[in-house]
């Protein structure tokens, strides 16, 4: 029993859900989802038993690269973010009809492949196969399903394709490099190769560039709210929820350990460019009309402060950085499902054409609510716990990082409340608002659960992500 | 030990127990049952605090109950832990107690709101953080309940949701709390960087037994904590949401807004008394942040005419003087001060409430006056807790405001002055409050005139009892023989040692305090009730008195010096920023195309042009192949 | 036998050919008229024999003459298509300046 | 200056100034001419380099078939003079630099790589003759040999299809 189990899974689910037709498509893929979360749960059981899951195999002679999966606390911490997020998101899809549908729940699940084959790849060139492979499926589900004017939809997902498939290449560039000095692309391999200072920071340019802008980090995100507004809420959540976590976990995986003395010489430009963006997306939210789009840029200024932690290279920073980055991805998927849930009802994504929902609907304003206390890092959130780790390992580093990072608490609550204020609360609204169905109510207590049950006992997550993460920070120290 | 661990537990849990009870089950049980669960889930709060009363006085060092690993850092580890010693103890005891009181009041205030079950729940919730938020053994169990006070401040503010005023006001408390919540937080990282530790137990062994401290870095932790403080307890400069927060219910603003939450600020500093004495510089900031807070608050409160809004101004007025008492080092005091506060304000605030109740919602006090007959009860109740406020002898508010300025006099006179100006201030519009109120004739409307009555006794038992304790709550510690002093050494060693003794300057000074509380009273009197003046028209108040009725234009000011500014940015950054990097982004698009588009021409299918091209091409390649090396 | 290379010397030879050859390439540049462009090619297909011719001499090897003739064969069979194609066009197009030929313009 | 160096220098002038003739004469006939010449002396060159068959080849080849089919596609468009399209003045720059170019290119090449010109090794070996030439061609060179018919054969027969008159318009 090993992780490409849940690879296999994913990718029979896909051929499985295109074969099936429309009309069962969806039911197929739920399948195949939940099929994959309960695997990756057996392996997680495997592997705190201290069992080998991890799968390697020669796959190519000439070059030498081996089909390499190596499943290690991060890594698991990571498929498990994805295997059980899929089964939400397409669970959450189950309100909508889809044109053609088979084809939109294959691409579902085929990301949901890829994305799980980042995290798991421990092969250089696999890792960039699964990672460019990714964005194909998200591509075609942002053009084809996605809302609004076609000719912008097309340009932002464009955009979005070429400017990421832009940044990869140089991330594909230094493997290359690395692996003519190496011989190999096995993480470990390349673990041991001695590079001098300078070139380790070309090394370091060419991933943060590929991770930049998959992350993104400002000024690399121009992409994103445009393509998080144009695409179907099925595809923002897939984006936001778990391809965001790409980039920071591989900042974490790959561009860390391989370039650590540029990692130590340039930490602070970097938090600092963290911090901007925390600032910089929180500042920028405010004045947001559209609901989708705000949350984009709260996004923006999360990834900014999960970013900052991951550059401080402490263990707080680095544990941290993956607490919440689990957290954003359940928290952030709830909201957007929670404004796909408006706009099934009212048909607009425009916060001033809301309001006074919360007559209408207290359900569904308080669970609303709940999302937006953890977005803003409530303490007894998960959100919380990722949060003040970060900010406390920024304040090991400085203090005026903690500080302007956590400005974060207070810009958040004031877009994220005014939001609220603006989308819920008020007079009772004229158009009626149909209570949560029973879909939309499951789904939404699931996340929910979930930020609270980790929000107040992280310590399964926390003793699961540690030692590997103990593992990448004596990589990163092994020269000094 | 168990049993403590249950029983704790059932001292945390029952509140939220109300809580999801009247959230999930809180409609279909009606409202007179949700009022009473919510009552009794508060009420089993207190019991289970009066149990660990009675047992404190037999383990003076207190009960930790530590239940499981909550967060860990590199460094130490973060448990989910309770600390019941005397001062969380106390806390709990008026927290649990006023609470209990204020229920009862609401299941008649509130009955007419259709979602009366939300209030309750709401209430039990804000119960159950405060709990957490006193009975917590580290920083971070207390920013739980920080922070969870802050949100159900947020929720009852905001009540009335369907008004967006009152969201902007809920929003605006959440914030600047948040403003506060951050400086708090940084001083835990400080703390946390420095000691490697967030208990408070080991936080205390550590800074005794530490050799050379960080000096800076202490000043700066303690600083960042007091900057939390000012933000839960409405200092200067983060005051201005507590007059605004006057939105919510009124029992609201006499449970958080005046007896509990804001107390936090307080009990975070003397919880950490051990290190605020070794930051003296932090110290003085507090007394004369304190101090500027009390008169700044008290000149604001001697114009208002919105009951509620005087009644608020005082509350910062006096959490000024309770700072004030906590930067010269004199925390027993400034407890004092909070529980006596609580007890009066709480009844001033149910008894204002009362008094907007019986006139349907009217809350400026042009329109009252005469209400003494109609409202005999509420009237006693209330006169009994302005007399308190204002230091009139034997009742509660004299024996603490006493010692604060009695501290205060012997550490640096002209915090004296500004506290003693203050607590005359405070004596004026209390009373004004009153004589506007309840004496000469009734100005309202002839309909609110018809239907003026006593409130039910659900509404009137809170205030006599809380009445009753206004008056005897200075016997908890009289000077010269304070039960309170005793009962706190635990916390605060230095009592065991301190004198006490009355001398005569002590004599004088509590002479002038009451001379100058009555002079205050004096001159209310003589204005409205000799005079019989009402406050003029808004559009009429001109000179001083205008500035003061606009608070010091102090939101004008922060609008325009933040909220503005960031909104302007914000905008900037949307449309412009934005724009240009996106323009960046695809400029890069742009110049392919454009290069692609120009390259496209050199196509034109002329042989003659390929041809030379490839000659030049051959020349280059030969060239590079040959030549290069 | 005496090497005929003793008395011209093999950088006559290469001079020679890239002399010619440079020829043919400006021909081909130089006119417009498809039929001299032809025969610049040839030109430079000559420079190149020779040379080939040459190094055969140098090397004493038959191989270098073996190619010229395979070369030689080419030339017939492209110049024989090549004109062909010229004969068309210009029945096509009544004229066989090479500016007429942009069909390959994309 | 051998007799030998002498033929070599004339064979060379004739060559270059034909070659260059065939270029600039504005009359195609003259063009053609030239390079009848030009292709003469080519094979006066090889029978300097003592190679007996490929000169005679050459001559069959090149100034028999090639030339004449030059000249009848010549005459068969009826070109001439005024026929000439008129050449910008870029075009002829363009030639003339390319020209310099690679003539610079290419002797700076040859200048740069020295080639080691010192003895001239003489086998006195035979490997020229039309004998040896023979047997290579057939027994070495057997396939590639076959390939050239091959090649001849479909050049006929294309020339043939090429040049047919299209009749499928109607």
């Amino acid at each position: 029993m090993n992780v490409s189990l849940i690879l296999i899974i994913l990718l029979v689910g896909a051929f499985a859900t295109f074969l099936a037709g429309d009309k069962l498509a969806s039911k197929v893929a739920l399948f195949f989802g939940l099929a994959a979360a309960g695997a990756s749960i057996v392996l997680l059981n495997h592997y705190n038993l201290g069992e080998n899951i991890s799968f390697i195999n020669q796959w190519i002679t000439q070059p030498n690269i081996s089909f390499a999966l190596k499943a290690d606390g991060l890594s698991m911490a990571m498929l498990l973010l994805t295997t059980v997020l899929t089964p939400i998101i397409i669970f959450s899809s189950f309100g909508n009809d889809y044109k053609n549908s088979k084809s939109f729940y294959a691409l579902i699940l085929f990301m949901s492949f890829a994305m799980a084959g980042t995290f798991l790849a421990s092969d250089g060139l696999l890792y960039y196969i699964f990672w460019e492979l990714s964005l194909i499926p998200i591509y075609f589900i942002a053009l084809i399903w996605g809302n609004g004017d076609t000719e912008e939809r097309k340009k932002a997902v464009v955009k979005f394709f070429i400017y990421t498939l832009a940044g990869s290449l140089f991330m594909l560039v230094a493997f290359v490099y690395m692996y003519q000095k190496a011989g190999s692309l096995l993480l470990e391999d390349l673990y041991k190769l001695n590079l001098t200072a300078n070139e380790q920071l070309w090394i370091f340019l060419a991933f943060f560039l590929a991770y930049a802008i998959k992350i993104p980090l400002i000024p690399f995100h121009t992409w994103q709210a445009n393509v998080y507004q144009k695409a179907p809420t099925v595809g923002t959540m897939l984006l936001s929820g778990i391809m965001l976590k790409m980039g920071l976990y591989s900042v974490i995986r790959w561009q860390l350990p391989l370039a650590p003395l540029a990692a130590k010489e340039y930490m602070y430009i970097f938090i600092g460019l963290g911090i901007a963006g925390v600032i910089y997306g929180s500042i920028v939210a405010l004045k947001q009309k559209d609901l989708k789009k705000l949350l984009a840029y709260s996004s923006l200024a999360h990834v900014g402060l999960i970013a900052a932690g991951t550059y401080t290279l402490t263990l707080d920073g680095l544990r941290g950085a993956v607490l919440q980055m689990i957290a954003h991805g359940f928290v952030v998927v709830g909201l957007f499902y929670a404004a796909e849930i408006i706009f099934r009802r009212y048909e607009t994504r425009a916060i001033a054409e809301m309001g006074g929902i919360r007559t209408q609907s207290p359900k569904f304003t308080s669970m609303i609510l709940i999302l937006v206390l953890a977005s803003v890092a409530l303490p007894t959130t998960f959100n919380f716990i990722g949060e003040f780790t970060v900010l406390y390992s920024l304040s090991q580093i400085n203090i005026w990082f903690a500080i302007l990072g956590g400005t974060t608490i207070i810009l958040g609550a004031y877009y994220m409340l005014k939001m609220f204020q603006h989308a819920m609360l008020g007079e009772t609204n004229t158009k009626p608002f149909a209570d949560v169905t029973v879909n939309e109510g499951i789904t939404l207590v699931l996340i929910i659960g979930v930020l609270f049950f980790f929000g107040m006992y992280p310590k399964p997550i926390t003793d699961l992500i540690t030692p590997s993460l103990e593992e990448i920070l004596t990589q990163i120290n092994r020269i000094n | 030990m168990e049993m403590n661990t249950n029983i704790a537990l059932v001292l945390v849990l029952a509140p939220f127990l109300g809580f999801l009870i009247n959230v999930f089950f809180g409609k279909s049980l009606g409202k007179s049952l949700s009022g009473i669960i919510g009552t009794l889930s508060v009420l089993v709060s207190f019991i289970a605090t009066a149990y660990f009363f009675g047992g404190i006085a037999a383990k003076p060092e207190g009960i930790r109950i530590s239940l499981f690993d909550w967060i860990q850092i590199s460094n130490f580890n973060v448990d989910f832990g309770f600390q019941l010693d005397q001062l969380s103890i106390l806390w709990l005891l008026f927290v649990t107690g006023i609470g209990s009181l204020i229920h009862l009041y609401s299941i008649s205030y509130m009955h007419d709101d259709e979602n009366m079950h939300k209030f309750f729940a709401y209430l039990n919730l804000f119960i159950f953080f405060m709990i957490t938020l006193v009975i917590g053994s580290n920083l971070l169990v207390l920013f739980i309940g920080w922070e969870g006070v802050g949100l159900c401040s947020y929720l009852l503010i905001g009540f009335w949701h369907k008004n967006q005023e009152y969201n902007d006001a809920a929003k605006k408390a959440f914030i600047m709390n948040r403003i506060g919540d951050l400086g708090l937080l940084v001083g835990i990282f400080i703390l946390g960087n420095l000691f490697s530790t967030l208990d408070y137990a080991t936080l205390k062994t550590a800074i005794a037994g530490a050799t050379n401290l960080d000096m800076y870095w202490l000043s700066v932790a303690a600083f960042a904590l007091f900057i939390g403080a000012c933000g839960k307890s409405a200092q200067i400069p983060l005051y201005t949401w507590l007059p605004d927060a006057m939105a919510g219910p009124t029992p609201v603003s006499a449970l958080i807004h005046a007896a509990t939450m804001v107390t936090a600020g307080i009990f975070m500093i003397t919880r950490l008394n051990f290190l605020f004495d070794l930051t003296p510089d932090v110290q003085s900031i507090i007394a004369i942040v304190g101090a500027v807070t009390a008169l700044v608050a008290a000149t604001i409160g001697l114009v208002q005419n919105d009951i509620k809004k005087v009644l608020a101004y005082s509350t910062v007025s006096q959490l000024g003087l309770m700072f004030l008492a906590l930067g010269l080092g004199a925390y027993e005091v400034a407890v004092f001060h909070v529980i006596t506060h609580a007890f009066f304000k709480a009844c001033l605030f149910l008894g204002s409430g009362s008094v907007i109740h019986a006139l349907h919602g009217e809350q400026d006090m042009r329109n009252m006056g005469g209400l003494k007959k109609a409202m005999p009860i509420t009237f006693a109740t209330m006169l009994i807790a302005s007399l308190a406020i204002s230091g009139v002898p034997l009742f509660s508010g004299f024996f603490s405001k006493d010692e604060i300025l009695l501290v205060a006099f012997h550490h640096n006179i002209p915090l004296w002055v500004v506290a003693s100006v203050a607590s005359i201030m405070t004596a004026f519009y209390m009373f004004r409050l009153m004589f506007l109120t309840f004496f000469q004739e009734f100005r309202g409307t002839a309909e609110q005139k018809h239907h003026l009555h006593e409130s039910p006794s659900l509404i009137t038992i809170p205030l006599i009892v809380l009445a009753i304790l206004a008056t005897i709550g200075g016997l908890i510690s009289l000077p010269g023989n304070s039960w309170l002093n005793e009962y706190l050494i635990p916390i605060l060693p230095k009592l065991a040692t301190a004198e006490h003794h009355l001398g005569t300057t002590e004599y004088i000074l509590m002479a002038i305090a009451v001379v100058g509380g009555l002079v205050g009273i004096g001159i209310a009197y003589a204005k409205y009730i000799k005079q019989n003046t009402v406050p003029t028209e808004d559009a009429a108040i001109t000179g001083f008195s205008r500035v003061l009725y606009n608070k010091y234009y102090v939101d004008e000011f922060y609008d325009v010096i933040f909220v503005k500014p960031i909104n302007f940015l914000s905008r900037f950054f949307r449309d412009t920023v934005e724009t240009g990097l996106s323009a960046l982004v695809f400029g890069f698009g742009k110049v392919t195309n454009e290069i692609s588009y120009q390259g496209k021409k050199i196509q034109n299918g002329s042989i003659g042009l390929y041809l030379f091209v490839f000659v030049l091409g051959l020349c280059a390649i030969v060239s590079y192949l040959f030549l290069a090396q | 036998m005496n090497n005929i290379l003793n008395h011209i010397g093999i950088e006559n030879y290469i001079f020679l050919s890239v002399i010619l050859f440079c020829i043919g390439v400006f021909g081909v540049l130089y006119r417009r008229n498809a039929i001299i462009v032809f025969m610049s090619i040839e030109i430079m297909l000559n420079a190149v024999n020779l040379l080939f011719v040459a190094f055969s001499t140098y090397h004493q090897d038959a191989q270098g003459q073996v190619f010229v003739f395979f070369s030689m064969a080419v030339a017939a069979a492209e110049v024989a298509v090549g004109l062909a194609i010229l004969v068309s066009i210009f029945r096509n197009l009544g004229s066989i300046t090479i500016d007429n030929l942009k069909n390959l313009k994309g | 200056m051998s007799t030998i160096l002498i033929i070599f220098c004339v064979l060379a002038a004739i060559t270059l100034a034909t070659a260059f003739l065939t270029i600039f004469s504005r009359n195609p006939i003259h063009s053609a001419i030239y390079l009848v010449i030009c292709f003469f002396s080519i094979a006066g060159h090889y029978l300097l380099l003592n190679s007996q068959f490929l000169a005679i080849v050459h001559i069959i080849v090149y100034s028999g078939a090639i030339m004449i089919l030059f000249l009848f596609t010549i005459m068969l468009m009826n070109l001439n003079e005024e026929r000439e399209v008129h050449r910008p003045r870029i075009t002829r720059l363009g030639a003339i630099v390319s020209f310099c170019l690679i003539c610079l290119v290419l002797i700076a090449i040859f200048i740069n790589s020295k080639p080691i010109v010192g003895e001239y090794v003489t086998t006195g070996e035979d490997y020229q003759s039309i004998k040896v030439l023979g047997k290579i061609l057939l027994n070495e060179y057997m396939v590639p040999f076959e390939f050239a018919s091959i090649l001849l054969l479909v050049a006929m027969i294309g020339t043939v299809l090429l040049s047919k008159k299209e009749k499928l318009q109607k």
